[in-house]
């Protein structure tokens, strides 16, 4: 049942029709996303000079980061200050850095992975002060919706759709085993996008019969690095049939990576997620495992980000919360760099949604 | 017995102006004396006189604010200096081969420890000690008295191979010990120094200075008093110089008149323990009983099974017609046990700690004001308390630590006194007292007897025993051999059924 | 001498050489050193302040800032407490931020998913807390197997179950019943903080004011001597084993009422901050000693040097070697004037 | 002589009354019970091996899951024979998890984006680690203060440097000159098994067999006792903290070697763990002591129980309460054993 060509998925391994229904969906999702303005233009210039607080979950997650680097960036460009609160995973730091935004009267708040239920509060306090709170590559979005599929008191989300996320991994399964994807679903269940990543993972294979979901994991998000080498490497023991894992992110996947070479199991078992991490890609550049990712680009979530902060700071509608995302496999990486996150956007997304924004923005 | 051997050109330890204070205790003053080589040095003083700080300074663990010393020929060869501290320096959780090769330069074969051959070098020295343990005991399991064997023994281990010993210090290495154990531990200091070594002697007991030593340097308050020849000085003129003033030899008052249809107290029945054997005794109210015997006799385990009842194997303790069956000791001791421990640092104190909070570990009611600790109170408690007890220390608030060995057995003699126990058990309980305040704590338990306390009184001192108590038990092997009232006059023939084997009375 | 097989973690001054030299708690010698010792922390904390407040005086030397700082860290302050008695009697309790977590969780998911009332609920929280620092006790005294692991593995034992119940998810949106007391604000601090002063003070009263306290030093500092002194040092570390569950389980009870949400995970990384508080803590106002205010002020001054640090706009690298850097000058400083008190 | 207040973590049996009750490790009284405490963990191991075979024959008890658990803990175990050794001396190493991050991320880092030579590359990784087990030596030792807290503080700066350096980010795609030789297989084993296994024999020797590890034992035991014996302690802690960090860098090494990714907060995870394995291990071999053997044992028993409870298909949750249990279970066996060879 397995590809003969283990490296990319390609036409004459789809002989199913469910396979080719899952190439042609993998096909409209393989190529750089091109630049669809979330809403419509305004005049950035007259933001000059107001603050966008940025307080981030834990900015040793490497997403995180970028985002906060990549919207320093942007609000530079227009003459934005930006304040940065690393809340170190603690809730109380959460909810501090929150407060201290409102106290020091910023002008729009970016939730950058923080979790809602905990700030609901202060984010309500926000809304009733007046400062739109944007939260990003956080919660699945739902376009039209006061929120966007956050919290209710979020002015704008900006998000990856974590179902077609789920839904092009599963592809990958489906179309490279020829529609016999035996997949075992690799879950964190502490993080927000979690369910609608499995829930659509799920129902992807569903609707092709000779596929399964042969066992679901859930492992803590401290527990990554210890406990997924091993843990896949059982799976792969005690569910021999099992021949793709899908962690719900691509972190994740690198040691399920690991615990496949571990297993001994190269070219029984192949991996696929999603997230873009240049770790991640790095390994599907090489193939032999880690097959496929569904990459987001983390610049372009700091530029939306700092987009719908704009129109909240404008009191504008909210702009769409949908970030576009790009299927790739070794072949699609051939040549490029994937050793930073910067080269990586670079490479996958081009500069296109930058200049787009900037259009948007009256920068040009 | 003394053959002063003249062999060596410099002395083993020449001390020259010696000087140390810590913050404002000057604990030695300008002091010089030297060790010729051949002979044993008594070193003399009351408790906190410098002693041990002197010794800590010779064996290089404490810098002197001034002065200086040389030890041995200064020659190329390497010296072999052997120090038995105070505290014995220990580990309590390895075993008594172990303990013999910290710190120095241990047998190898290749780059790993030859066991085999420090076990070999150790064995001899055992031997010599006559010590009933072998080197594989755990230190932990060794009654302090044996504990100091250990020590010495190690001491003792840097001279065994090869060359003997160029200096052998004994920082009261004789106090938990008494009897031939003692006496071993003299004839080997005799040895060290007839090989042509020196030894310093720090010691309480006169009869020691008076067996074994050449010659005697007396301390006060940190200073030389004098440095005499023993041969031409006596007790009382030792005693003179270390205490500054004339103390009465310790006379025996006659025991109370006792009813002697009153119930006894303290009961013991048929009780045995780990090295106890069904061994009965009664104590009445007001008397004193002495315990004792040769080291490994056993009685050590004593006050440990009256403390801890259920460490019995067998038999039955009943104080005041209660049956004792505690599984802690403080249960023991709500019915009015009160116990001074031998191995004051394990058992004993907590050394961070001031002496005011050891003296007093549960803060007693009266130093109370709505269940808060009434600092000032206490202190001054604790101030009249100590100084009741001749403590020398800083003041209350001193953490305990600072005070010298001596001291630190006062505050626990005051800690335990201060509740007016019914009975009063205690181990060794001048271990390491200067001689004049040994006398006024013997006093001081006297006292608390007049006043109804039984008291259990355990000691490897035969004399000691036999002067303090009104009656003495002798065990060995952890029966009783031996019982007769007590009385200096008596201590000779408890001396004999503690350590001459035959000497049984029905 | 003889002890028994330990970690040294000593907090007074190295005391190899027989300790010969031990520093004098003595504070009869009224000597400015010893005081500067003593309050280090405060200096340090108030140092701090004013640094932050000369770089970045119009943000950071906010009243509002400072309150919320003050309300916020008051969860952590509340479990550094907990801390600090087991380690006073010379025990480990790796489990606090379980059982926190636990707490707090249990909380959101009785009141939450089965219409359980906030007081049931809480009361449910605080006796689960206090039975787990039984169980703690039970190994750790009972047993007389050791502290750190017996925690360690109690921690991941009781983790696990707090997921078996409520789920790995974090659960919000709580009654406001249960949120209010907490959150409502007096001069503009959250009520909390308050109650977590009251804590403080009880427990300062209890642990340096009263007699239990110094039985309670004695037992973690020289057990057999305080055994033998009469000291039931058995019945004094289950008692204390179990008062640190208990306030663990305030904890998380504080946490839950002032976040509205909470999940089983959600207090792990109180757990090494908390016991940092602690030793940090133990250099002041009875340096050498673990003490509740200590404790209390050493949480607030990394609270603050965390945050102020952010204030300046540094990279987040460079505020975590700051944190660390604080963190040693804190300790060492106080080392210094224990030093210099003694000479 | 005087130790000062200290943390009790006592390994032997509650010591209260002189220990006059203490498990006697002297292996000459050979009684059945004795040598079962010694050996409980390994019995342990196989129980449970047994157990999940019995269970779960076809799939557990093949020879590929064990090489496959052998090969994958083989960096914990590194990690944890380091932390075994601060223990040795009685001391706490909280900054090993973020030197082997460090190690492993800067590795990473300068292969892959400065091409520097992957010699070259993990000789500045070992280097570095050693010097930050300086830094930590330095203030424990050399300013005497406390090491729990000290390396708490040292671990958050030095996170910080390597963030510094290397980006919080993972880098992945290392040259296989780096992956090769730890992920190529001998008897189905990866090689880094191997290397672990011969630092184990290398350290077993020192500690067990070679006088400094007589030195060590005692410094960490009674230190005090150890300096009026003449064992110059503050020259041995010094030399064991560096190489407590040195191991700490060489398991980073050997992570990114058998992961091929690294950042430098990857290694977070593994600090307690490690710490359990050490204590854990100090139950067995020579029990009541820290032991090389013991903590390489430790970490392969939890790591069967992990794996064994994941073949059952067990819930995550039920894993965490199993591995609790398991951790309490091993180490009350082997404190029952030690009270049974005392009677
Ligand atoms: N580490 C220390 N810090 C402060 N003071 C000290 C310290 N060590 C000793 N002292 C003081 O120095 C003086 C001498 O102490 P030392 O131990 O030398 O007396 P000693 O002659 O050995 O007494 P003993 O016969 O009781 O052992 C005492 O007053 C003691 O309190
Ligand atoms: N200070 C103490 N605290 C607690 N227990 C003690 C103490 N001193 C002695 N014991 C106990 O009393 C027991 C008897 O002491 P004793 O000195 O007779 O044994 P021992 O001399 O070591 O035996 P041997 O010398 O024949 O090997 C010791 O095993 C010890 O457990
Ligand atoms: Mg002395
Ligand atoms: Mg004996």
């Amino acid at each position: 049942s397995a590809p003969e060509s283990k490296t990319s998925v390609t036409e004459q391994d789809a002989t199913s029709e469910i396979a080719v229904a899952m190439n042609e969906l993998i096909e409209q999702h393989s190529d750089a996303p091109e630049f669809t303005p979330p809403g419509p233009t305004f005049d950035a210039s007259q933001l000059k000079g107001k603050t966008i607080a940025i307080v981030a979950i834990d900015l040793r997650v490497p997403t995180l980061a970028d985002v906060v680097a990549n919207a320093k960036v942007a609000a530079g460009l227009l003459g934005l200050k930006v304040t940065v609160f690393d809340a170190k995973s603690q809730a109380t730091l959460m909810q501090q850095g929150m407060q201290q935004a409102i106290d020091n009267r910023a002008d729009a708040i970016i939730s950058d992975g923080l979790v809602m239920q905990v700030v609901a509060d202060q984010i309500k306090e926000a809304k009733d002060r007046g400062i739109p709170t944007i939260d990003v590559v956080n919660s699945p979005p739902v376009p039209d919706v006061p929120g966007q599929g956050s919290d209710p008191n979020i002015f704008g989300n900006v998000s990856p759709d974590a179902a077609l996320g789920g839904q092009l991994i599963a592809a990958a399964a489906i179309a490279s085993t020829d529609g016999k994807a035996k997949v075992q679903v690799m879950n964190t269940s502490e993080l927000t996008a979690a369910p609608a990543i499995v829930k659509s993972i799920t129902e992807t294979i569903e609707n092709c019969d000779a596929c399964e979901v042969v066992s679901t994991t859930d492992t803590a998000l401290n527990d990554w690095s210890t406990q997924i080498p091993g843990l896949t490497a059982t799976q792969i023991r005690s569910n021999p049939e099992i021949n793709f894992i899908l962690p719900i992110y691509d972190a994740m996947g690198i040691f399920a990576t690991t615990g496949v070479q571990q297993a001994a199991a190269t070219g029984k078992a192949w991996v696929a997620s999603q997230d873009g991490s240049p770790a991640a890609l790095a390994l599907v550049k090489q193939g032999d495992v880690f097959v496929a990712n569904v990459a987001k680009s983390s610049s372009w979530a700091a530029w939306a980000a700092v987009d719908q902060a704009m129109r909240g700071m404008l009191e504008m509608a909210p702009a769409d919360p949908v970030l576009p995302v790009r299927y790739v496999d070794s072949a699609a990486l051939e040549g490029v760099d994937t050793s930073t996150s910067k080269s990586v956007d670079e490479a996958l997304f081009g500069p296109a949604y930058q200049d787009g924004y900037k259009e948007l923005w009256g920068l040009s | 017995m003394k053959s002063p051997v003249t062999s060596r050109s410099a002395p083993p330890l020449s001390v020259r102006g010696l000087t140390k204070s810590f913050g404002s205790t000057r604990a030695v003053r300008d002091v010089s004396f030297d060790v010729r080589s051949g002979e044993v040095h008594a070193l003399l003083g009351h408790n906190g006189s410098g002693k041990s700080t002197l010794v800590k300074m010779i064996s290089g663990l404490v810098r002197p604010d001034s002065g200086g010393f040389n030890v041995g020929s200064g020659a190329d060869e390497v010296l072999r200096i052997g120090v038995v501290h105070q505290d014995l320096a220990l580990c309590a959780d390895a075993t008594v081969l172990e303990n013999c090769c910290m710190g120095d330069a241990v047998a190898r074969r290749g780059p790993f420890v030859d066991w085999d051959r420090e076990r070999r070098t150790l064995l001899p020295i055992l031997d010599s000690l006559a010590a009933h343990f072998g080197p594989s005991t755990m230190v932990r399991d060794l009654s302090p008295a044996n504990q100091a064997v250990v020590a010495i023994a190690r001491a003792l281990k840097r001279g065994a191979t090869g060359a003997p010993l160029d200096l052998l210090i004994l920082d009261e290495a004789t106090a938990r010990l008494r009897g031939t154990d003692a006496d071993m531990v003299l004839a080997t200091a005799r040895r060290v120094a007839a090989q042509g070594g020196g030894v310093l002697l720090v010691t309480h007991h006169m009869s020691e200075v008076l067996s074994a030593a050449d010659r005697a340097t007396v301390l006060a308050s940190g200073a030389v008093v004098d440095t005499v020849e023993v041969s031409s000085t006596d007790e009382e003129q030792l005693l003179r110089m270390v205490s500054g003033r004339d103390v009465t030899a310790l006379r025996r008052t006659p025991p109370p008149p006792k009813a002697t249809d009153q119930a006894p107290l303290l009961v013991l029945d048929r009780v045995t323990g780990e090295q106890v054997h069904d061994l009965s005794l009664e104590i009445r109210a007001g008397e004193i009983l002495g315990v004792t015997g040769a080291t490994g006799a056993g009685f050590e385990e004593l006050p440990y099974l009256i403390t801890r009842p259920d460490r019995c194997h067998d038999g039955t303790i009943h104080l005041g017609g209660v049956l004792l069956r505690g599984r802690t000791y403080s249960e023991t001791r709500s019915r009015g046990v009160g116990v001074v421990p031998a191995d004051r640092l394990i058992n004993g104190v907590y050394v961070a700690a001031s002496v005011r909070e050891n003296l007093s570990p549960v803060v007693r009611r009266h130093n109370r004001v709505l269940g808060l600790v009434a600092n000032p109170k206490e202190r001054s408690w604790a101030r009249r308390t100590a100084s009741a007890f001749q403590v020398r220390t800083a003041g209350p608030d001193a953490p305990i630590g600072s005070l010298s060995g001596g001291n630190q057995q006062k505050v626990l003699l005051a800690r335990v006194l201060e509740d007016r126990p019914k009975v009063l058990i205690l181990h060794e309980p001048t271990q390491g007292v200067d001689e004049p305040t040994r006398r006024a704590l013997i006093e001081i338990v006297r006292g608390a007897a007049r006043a109804g306390t039984a008291v259990l009184y355990v000691s490897c001192d035969v004399d000691e025993v036999a002067g303090a108590a009104d009656r003495v038990l002798v065990l060995r092997d952890g029966r009783c051999v031996h019982e007769s009232p007590g009385g200096l006059d008596r201590a000779d023939a408890i001396y004999a059924a503690s350590y001459l084997t035959g000497t049984t009375t029905p | 001498m003889t002890t028994s097989s330990k970690i040294r973690t000593d907090l007074t001054v190295d005391s190899a050489a027989a300790g010969a030299d031990s520093p004098s708690r003595d504070s009869s010698r009224g000597e400015p050193a010893a005081h500067l010792q003593k309050y280090a922390l405060l200096v340090a904390l108030v140092a701090l302040i004013a640094v932050f407040s000369v770089l970045r005086t119009e943000t950071f030397f906010s009243l509002a800032n400072l309150t919320t700082i003050m309300s916020i860290q008051a969860t952590a302050a509340l479990l550094a407490m907990g801390v600090t008695l087991v380690l006073i009697i010379g025990e480990f309790d790796l489990s606090v931020a379980a059982v926190m977590g636990l707490s707090a969780s249990l909380i959101a998911y009785l009141t939450t998913q089965h219409g359980v009332s906030v007081l049931l609920a809480c009361l449910v929280a605080l006796v689960l807390a206090t039975v787990v620092g039984l169980v703690n006790a039970a190994l750790v005294v009972g047993a007389g197997l050791n502290s750190f692991i017996v925690t360690l593995a109690v921690g991941t034992l009781v983790q696990g179950l707090a997921i078996g119940i409520a789920g790995s998810m974090t659960i919000g949106g709580l009654p406001t019943s249960l949120t209010y007391p907490f959150q409502s604000r007096f001069l503009g601090v959250q009520a909390a903080f308050f109650y977590m002063l009251v804590v403080a003070l009880v427990l300062y009263l209890v642990v340096g004011r009263m007699p239990i306290g110094r039985r309670m030093f004695f037992t973690g500092n020289a057990r057999a001597a305080a055994e033998l002194a009469g000291v039931r040092t058995a019945r004094v570390r289950v008692g204390v084993m179990m008062t640190a569950g208990l306030l663990a389980g305030a904890a998380g009870v504080m946490f839950v009422g002032q976040t509205g949400a909470a999940s089983p995970s959600i207090a792990d990384p109180f757990l090494l901050p908390a016991y940092a508080a602690g030793f940090l803590g133990a250099t002041a106002f009875t340096p050498g000693r673990f003490n509740v205010w200590g404790s209390v002020w050493a949480v607030y001054l990394l609270a603050v040097g965390t945050t102020g640090f952010q204030f300046l706009g540094l990279d987040n690298w460079v505020i975590n070697v700051f944190n660390g850097g604080v963190l040693v000058l804190a300790v060492g400083l106080s080392r210094f004037f224990a030093r210099r008190a003694r000479v």
